[in-house]
């Protein structure tokens, strides 16, 4: 309830150690926001994947190599949103009603200054023009549009998803919608259950809770943009590598 | 980006930095507008000739643009800043304030190095004379000096009767080879009579009023420091490279310089000496 | 008053410029620009009423339960569904983007005739009564030279395996070969008796000693990582994993242990020594003194050695195997030898897994309710005891996903006229050899129901329903077999479309009144007891739901023979690959089945690295650097086999010395570059490695 | 044949050389131009720029062509506000230069954008607290300025001046320069000023990141000054070379070394301002960020050593030696001085876009390459050509250099 009251900030929990790099959120997220697949030419760097698995390992020589799977994507910034505030013609928009960073293709003249500003990486161009394989298009969700050739594009929490459950609600005559109700589709693809996505600003709901865990700690949390993605691991040398606040901690132990 | 147009808001962002850049739009387009309007008139207005001359006048040589004081020796250096039209030059009027007009006048003609300068005129800087006539007329004709060098022309281009001329202004032109120059007209008035100077005039004008303001033009003994002058710069130009050639020997110059030394750049060299830039 | 020329224009141009100071204009451009926000040539979703449907995936025998978003009556996308007690709302990659197969550039939708000639093929399409005369033709000719017939099915169980079966026991030297999880077959094989359809119940297990088998990578049912994972943070199931690299199921493991690769066999061969040595087994096994014997050269300290491990490792691999109960081993079937997949399976049998709960689950066979066949035993084998060259015709039913048996092996079996008739939605490089392609409904088309997945504790069946009409010319595989049965005379096979015959089976279990069934709809599970009808159970089973048998211990066994399969076992010949660089390929079992994939997988692959992409070789950076190949530099792969270019990759998980390849047929498949020992599984092969 | 066209008093070469020496610059535009007809029918996948290097070579390219072609306006601020005579000899060539710096810009910006028929949303929904809107404002502004003030000198050449109407508007519009030189400064300050914070603003690129003074971040001061102090060097080697190709004192030794002094006595206090600024980066921004400034040069080949080259190589030798008035009289040293803090700038610019991308910035980031494809490098190079074709046509039949014709005389 207390959540409906005071507006909601969605934001994600990965549970990395849960995490197997099986790939089906990128995929579901690939189906559900109408990205096309690869041209030919397309690799890793010019590909389009709002979703985005990275195999992150601890830097050590085979056998002790260790590795996680870190599925990375935009992570809303709450604070100084860095790809809002450089967008020349207000294409990125931060809806203060959600905390959704929110991405205009059709206003985007694909200058590219989001993205550099972006420290996550999570903004994607549109280098070639999508291509679907005659009779795929068919298959595109209806939900969000297709975009063109030259503009930037990238996670926005599947807001056509968020959209078609406030119309439910609003049928249903209900005001504020459920959070059940309202689930991106990476989080509901994954099959190992390793991303966890709610109302951080609901103190009770489970991702508040899970992103005050102390094994839960945010990328380049020092940059002060208040990303609204946590990562959750209890591996030690993920928060060594990620140096966060519990490595930082640790450290001190070890030196007093 | 207007007030009441989809997606604006009345931010003080918003406010202050659209607020420059109509501000400068404008002074941008005022600012053009206006240069184009004080054109028009000045088109209007036949003001055209004078702006040339203005602007021909700055882009002449320094060498160019002496003072005719110089020539006198009242001035050691001074380069004219009025566009050669002393009738408006305060320091002319100083200059020649405590003698009496033609104090210095004399009737015979000058001689230098072979060019013959009758008296009974005034010249323009731009080798053009002046003569009073009977009838109230000016005859404007070329010096010696500009005959010389021009010789024969192939061409000359007269203005049509009842043009009006003014001081500095283009009065006529001709053609020699590939290269075109236009004389300065000394005085205002009106085209009356055109000749193409067989009997040695080429304009009769008659100007507006019966009493001419000749302060411009150059009178007496200054006429032959400035001939002196203008002959060196010449002689200068002409100066082979191979053999230093000099005509300072007294003897009468070639009638016509410019088939005498075809190889050398007379556009320029007539540019210096008929003022054109 | 009269208005001239001059002040019309005046006028016009005033209230131009007039016009200018209003926001119309402005407010014209702006729309205009949202009216031109795309290009006109790409497409827009198309729009329509949104409903759900529930359907069974049939890619894999996992069966996952699925939800299917529709627009009008496309399916748009994919998902799981929570309650579905055996696939709990976990879909694999592979069946997310499942919905795309059907516009897959492969598709063919008319018999085809290929002809292989010096490496290239060329198709030519043909009628169905055509490619029918020819295919009976060739059965006639095989009765004469007293040649196998034999129908290849990857998914015994199924109604359609049942009309295969009676087919094959009908034509004269016919063969009914079935794989499903071949080292089940093994294990299978080695008892005297058949004692049943058998499964691997890793669910119960305490501990699961995987020797390669990506368990956490969607290997049977996805949805089983998450249930280990659970058990794994309670401390209620440990899973060791041995393979030479670490791949994503190492990661998630509870111990990780890296051998070299090729010597899965020594190290359980070794791992049984420790257990005999230390009397941990109490099985009862004939030829008991004969496996001691073999195993007795496969001392620790030699195993050690062989498989670069410590002598500890594998003691202690044995005790926490042997000594926690339940605990079970498994091996992958298809990319390991013969006799690795005996070791293994020789490790239950020792510790007395097999019949146990958490072990090795023994099920009943799922009644199919159609004519019993006589000679089972005889029509019914696996690929392995077929003589060499032997087959003349052989139908491969590729209908459901592509075949896994090993291209090698195929062409081994196969007479030298022998031609190959595959059942397959698609045409590509598979199937390897066919000269006869007959275009089958794809997932969505068709209507097919499913057995049980190899993972699960006991016996299920679910129905894939088709939510969308299949293109024409496209034919049931049971359909083509019941006219190449009539069209061979052979009598008494299976009448009726697929929705009938499956509608019959569904019938004798609701008859049956055992186990129980899941509605998705309802989300409910019941007792089949409970339920009303038989239409009940077929409504329930043609949405998403499921059928699970009830499970049941089984109290005796047969005898069985230890060393069945280790006649040829040798120390020595598993040492190779020691000390050079070998050519591994990985188990991408998700992405690279050998059917065909969403061309959306590209996103998994080719866009973010995050699976092994067809033309890449990973090394260890050491190993590289040892060669001087720096990352993503052009190298060329060359076995005795021949040679391969793909780009170099750096990977600190893989074992120094191996250079892994993904095991995909798309777009470039490495196993051509594999050795294959005798049995044709895929073995470390050793390769040389130049820059382009 | 041409003559009628080229100034009188003035020499030029022959037509026909003159053809031979546009040939091989109008062939490289027309390969740039294939190029840029490429990127704007096939789209963007014809560059080598990727998701993670969004900017490549052409933005560095705007950003330093923008900086050297900052003499247009300081020339021009230094003339007609500071009413420094002198260089009435070099103000013609400076705005032909600036002009054809910004449009060279602007025409590259225009290929760089995915959309370039959207390019004027950013009028249309100017968000007006980024960087890049007040650049291409202020841009867009600037190059109309640089126009109307080409038009003077434009209208001046021989043939065309001969039409009255013509001479008399140059006349006008030339009076009224003043407003577009003050304008002119004013528009450079705010884009030099905002093209710095372009990368000073990036939070989220702490090897860009710079602490904001006022509004801007620092690098908005740090552009402004540094683009001041190399646009006269600029205009001193374009002056230079074009006397060394002419072969002619196109201006007096004086100016040159005006020139030098002003940019000698500018580059001096930036590169005290820029120390400053590193020392403040390295001690307190970069670390309160979680960066230590070291991480960011660790990588081969983006050692310290380009620091160093930029700040002391290139920032303080040549300062001094154009403060020295001895060496400043040697034209030799002038010229190198003036060069070196023009590859300083040079540096900096790409430090600032190049390096900036280049860097990682999550944990477990690599450290990136890009090499530009062909249409990428052709379209740089058509921008070169362009300037060349338009410099020369100008340098034949304008006069770029007052002074010339006095020179010539001598």
């Amino acid at each position: 309830m207390e959540s409906n009251q005071n507006k909601p900030r969605y934001g994600m929990v990965i549970d990395l150690d849960r995490c197997n790099g099986c790939g089906n959120c990128t995929l579901a997220c690939a189906v559900e926001n109408n990205i096309p697949p690869a041209q030919p030419e397309e690799n890793e760097r010019t590909g389009i994947t709002w979703m985005r698995v990275y195999k992150v390992d601890n830097d050590k020589p085979y056998p002790e190599n260790r590795a996680v799977y870190l599925p990375l994507t935009c992570h809303q910034c709450d604070h100084h949103t860095p790809c809002e505030s450089v967008c020349p013609q207000k294409a990125v928009e931060y809806d203060t009603e959600t905390g959704i960073v929110a991405q205009i293709p059709v206003r985007c003249l694909g200058c590219r200054y989001c993205m550099t500003a972006c420290p996550y990486h999570a903004r994607y161009f549109n280098w070639w023009d999508p291509e679907w394989l005659k009779g795929m298009e068919t298959t595109l969700n209806p939900d969000v549009s297709t975009r063109m050739r030259g503009v930037v594009e990238k996670c926005n929490f599947c807001h056509g998803r968020l959209q078609a459950a406030r119309a439910k609600a609003a049928v249903e005559g209900r005001r504020a919608i459920a959070d059940s109700e309202y689930i991106p589709a990476c989080a509901e693809s994954c099959p190992t259950k390793a991303i966890y996505f709610g109302n951080l600003a609901d103190a009770n709901s489970e991702v508040s809770q899970l992103a005050k865990d102390k094994y839960s700690f945010r990328l380049l949390e020092q940059l002060g943009t208040e990303p609204k993605v946590y990562f959750r691991s209890e591996q030690p040398w993920v928060h060594q590598k990620m140096d966060t606040k519990l490595s930082a901690a640790a450290k001190e132990n070890a030196h007093g | 980006m207007f007030p009441w147009v989809y997606g604006f808001s009345w931010t003080i962002g918003n406010i202050v930095f659209l607020g420059i850049f109509f501000s400068i739009v404008t002074i941008i387009g005022t600012t053009v507008l206006i240069s184009l309007l004080r054109a028009y008139r000045a088109m209007q207005e036949h003001h055209a000739e004078a702006i040339r001359w203005e602007s021909e006048f700055q882009d002449l040589p320094i060498s160019v643009r002496r003072c005719r004081h110089v020539f006198t020796g009242e001035f050691k250096q001074r380069t004219c800043d009025n566009g050669f039209d002393c009738r408006s030059c305060a320091t002319h009027a100083q200059l020649t304030q405590h003698k009496t007009t033609n104090s210095d006048d004399i009737e015979v003609p000058i001689h230098v190095y072979g060019f013959t300068m009758p008296m009974d005129r005034l010249y323009h800087r731009g080798h053009t004379w002046v003569m009073s006539e009977a009838t109230g007329t000016y005859k404007v004709g070329l010096d010696d000096f500009a005959a010389h060098l021009i010789g024969t022309p192939d061409g000359i281009e007269l203005p049509k009767l009842g043009t009006h001329v003014q001081v500095n202004g283009s009065a006529w032109c001709f053609k020699k080879g590939n290269s075109a120059v236009r004389f300065l007209s000394p005085l205002d008035g009106e085209v009356v009579a055109t000749s193409d100077g067989s009997e040695g005039w080429y304009l009769k004008i008659q100007p507006q009023t019966k009493k001419i303001d000749t302060r411009h033009l150059l009178r007496g003994r200054e006429v032959a420091g400035w001939l002196l002058r203008e002959f060196e710069r010449l002689q200068a130009k002409l100066v082979d490279p191979k053999i230093g050639v000099t005509l300072a020997d007294g003897g009468t110059p070639v009638i016509d310089f410019i088939q005498s030394y075809p190889d050398r750049n007379w556009d320029t060299i007539l540019g210096d000496v008929f003022l054109e830039a | 008053m009269n208005i001239t020329r001059r002040e019309i224009l005046r006028f016009v141009g005033g209230s131009a410029l007039g016009l200018l100071l209003t926001p119309i204009p402005w407010k014209a451009l702006d729309d205009s620009a949202v009216w031109t926000q795309n290009w006109p040539w790409i497409p827009e979703p198309r729009r329509g009423d949104i409903s759900f449907k529930l359907t069974t995936c049939s890619l894999c025998p996992a069966a996952c339960g699925m939800r299917v978003r529709c627009v009008g009556n496309q399916p748009v996308s994919l998902s799981g569904i929570q309650t579905h007690p055996l696939s709990q709302g976990a879909l694999c990659p592979m069946g997310i983007v499942a919905h795309h197969l059907r516009y897959h550039p492969a598709r063919v939708s008319r018999p085809l005739r290929i002809i292989q000639k010096n490496g290239s093929s060329r198709s030519t399409a043909m009628t169905f009564d055509e490619a029918l005369d020819d295919i009976s033709f060739a059965m006639k000719d095989a009765r004469v030279s007293s040649q196998t017939i034999a129908v290849v099915d990857g998914r015994p169980g199924r109604t359609a395996s049942h009309l295969f079966r009676q087919f094959a026991a009908q034509v004269p030297y016919g063969r009914y070969i079935s794989y499903s999880e071949v080292s089940l077959d093994v294990l299978g094989s080695m008892f005297e008796k058949p004692i049943g359809p058998l499964g691997y119940d890793l669910d119960h297990a305490q501990v699961i000693v995987s020797f390669g088998v990506p368990l956490c990578d969607c290997w049977g049912t996805p949805a089983r990582t998450a249930r280990y994972l659970g058990k794994k943070f309670e401390g209620k199931q440990k899973l060791l994993q041995i393979e030479a690299y670490r791949s994503r199921t190492s990661e998630m493991a509870d111990r990780w242990i890296p051998i070299r690769p090729g010597t899965d066999a020594a190290f359980a061969l070794g791992m049984a020594h420790v257990i005999l040595k230390e009397k941990l087994s109490q099985a009862k096994s004939k030829d008991l003194s004969e496996f001691e014997s073999i195993v007795s050269t496969f001392s620790p300290s030699v195993v050690a050695e062989v498989c670069g491990v410590s002598e500890d490792t594998i003691v202690e691999t044995a005790r926490v195997f042997s000594m926690s109960k339940p605990s079970v081993a498994v091996i992958d079937g298809l990319t390991n030898s013969r006799e690795a997949q005996a070791a293994v399976m020789i490790l239950n049998l020792l510790v007395g897994n097999v019949g146990w709960k958490g072990g090795v689950a023994v099920r009943r066979e799922v009644p199919t309710g159609l004519a019993d066949i006589k000679n089972t035993e005889s029509i019914n084998s696996n690929m392995y005891s077929i003589p060499d060259h032997s087959i003349r015709v052989m139908l491969i039913d590729e209908s459901l996903s592509g075949c896994q048996l090993s291209d090698t092996l195929l062409q081994k079996k196969l007479a030298e006229n022998g031609i190959v008739v595959s059942l397959s939605p698609f045409v590509t490089e598979r199937p390897f050899c066919a000269q006869y392609v007959i275009p089958t409904p794809v997932f969505l088309e068709s209507l097919t129901d499913l057995s049980s997945p190899h993972d699960s504790e006991s016996s299920s069946m679910s129905i894939s329903f088709p939510l969308v009409p299949s293109p024409t010319g496209v034919v049931d595989p049971i359909y083509f077999i019941q006219r190449l049965a009539s069209a061979a005379g052979v009598v008494n096979i299976e009448s009726g479309t697929m929705e009938e015959l499956v509608k019959r089976r569904a019938g004798v279990l609701y008859g049956e009144k055992r186990g129980t069934v899941f509605n998705a709809s309802t989300g409910q599970l019941s007792g089949v007891r409970n339920l009303l009808s038989t239409d009940d159970m077929w409504n329930a089973l043609i949405t998403g739901g499921c059928w699970i048998d009830s499970a049941e211990i089984v109290k005796s066994f047969p005898a069985f023979r230890l060393s069945a399969f280790l006649s040829k076992v040798d120390i020595n010949k598993l040492q190779s690959g020691k000390n050079q660089l070998v050519l591994v390929p990985f188990i991408e079992k998700t992405v690279y089945s050998n059917s065909e994939i969403s061309p959306l997988m590209s996103k998994v692959g080719q866009e973010s690295g995050l699976r092994p992409f067809g033309c890449r070789a990973y090394l260890n950076p050491t190993t590289a650097e040892v060669i001087g190949i720096h990352e993503g530099c052009r190298i060329v792969l060359q076995t005795n086999k021949g040679s391969m270019e793909a780009e170099a990759r750096y990977d600190a998980s893989i074992m120094p010395g191996i250079v892994g390849v993904s095991n995909t047929t798309h777009p470039q498949n490495f196993i051509a570059l594999c050795e294959m020992n005798d049995n044709a599984a895929i073995c470390p092969t050793p390769v040389k490695i130049q820059k382009v | 044949m041409d003559k009628q066209y080229i100034a009188r008093g003035v020499s030029r070469m022959s037509i026909k050389k003159f053809g031979l020496w546009m040939l091989p610059w109008s062939i490289m535009l027309i390969l740039g131009a294939y190029a840029v007809y490429l990127c704007l029918i096939k789209g963007l996948n014809q560059t080598n720029m990727d998701n993670r290097f969004a900017f490549g070579l052409w933005i560095y390219l705007d950003l330093t062509v923008i900086a050297l072609g900052a003499g247009a306006f300081f020339t021009g601020f230094l003339l007609y506000i500071l009413k420094k005579k002198e260089l009435k000899a070099v103000i013609n060539s400076a705005v032909v230069i600036g002009f054809i710096c910004y449009s060279g810009a602007v025409g590259v910006l225009m290929v760089d954008v995915g959309q370039p028929l959207r390019a004027w949303f950013t009028f249309w929904h100017p968000n007006v607290h980024s960087m890049l809107t007040e650049v291409t404002f202020c841009i867009t502004c600037y190059l109309l300025v640089l126009a109307i003030e080409y038009v003077p000198v434009i209208l001046k050449n021989r043939k065309i001046k001969q039409f009255s109407s013509m001479l008399v508007f140059e006349h006008e519009l030339h009076k009224l320069i003043i407003v577009f030189a003050a304008v002119g400064t004013f528009l450079s300050f705010f884009h030099q000023g905002s093209l710095g914070g372009l990368y000073g603003v990036l939070i989220g690129r702490p090897f860009a990141f710079r602490p904001a003074l006022g509004i801007w971040p620092t690098t908005f001061f740090l552009f402004i000054i540094s683009a001041a102090a190399a646009g006269p060097c600029f205009i001193l080697l374009t002056t230079a070379l074009a006397s060394k190709l002419s072969h002619k004192h196109l201006v007096t030794k004086e100016v040159y070394q005006m020139l030098g002094k002003i940019s000698g006595s500018i580059l001096i206090f930036y590169v005290l301002l820029k120390t400053i600024d590193t020392l403040i980066w390295i001690n307190s921004t970069s670390p309160s960020l979680g960066f230590s400034a070291a991480s960011f040069y660790k990588f081969s080949g983006f050692g310290t050593w380009i620091m160093f080259t930029e700040i002391v190589l290139c920032g303080l030798i040549p300062a001094l030696i154009l403060l020295n008035k001895k060496m400043r009289m040697h034209f030799a040293w002038l010229i190198t001085a003036a060069s070196l803090a023009c590859v300083g700038i040079v540096i900096n610019r790409f430090v600032m876009t190049i390096q900036t991308l280049a860097l990682p910035t999550l944990p477990f980031d690599q450290f990136l390459s890009y090499v530009p494809s062909w249409q990428e490098v052709a379209t740089f190079l058509a921008v070169l050509a362009y300037g060349m074709l338009v410099y020369s046509l100008s340098f034949r039949y304008l006069t770029l250099f007052p002074q010339e014709r006095e020179l010539e005389s001598l």
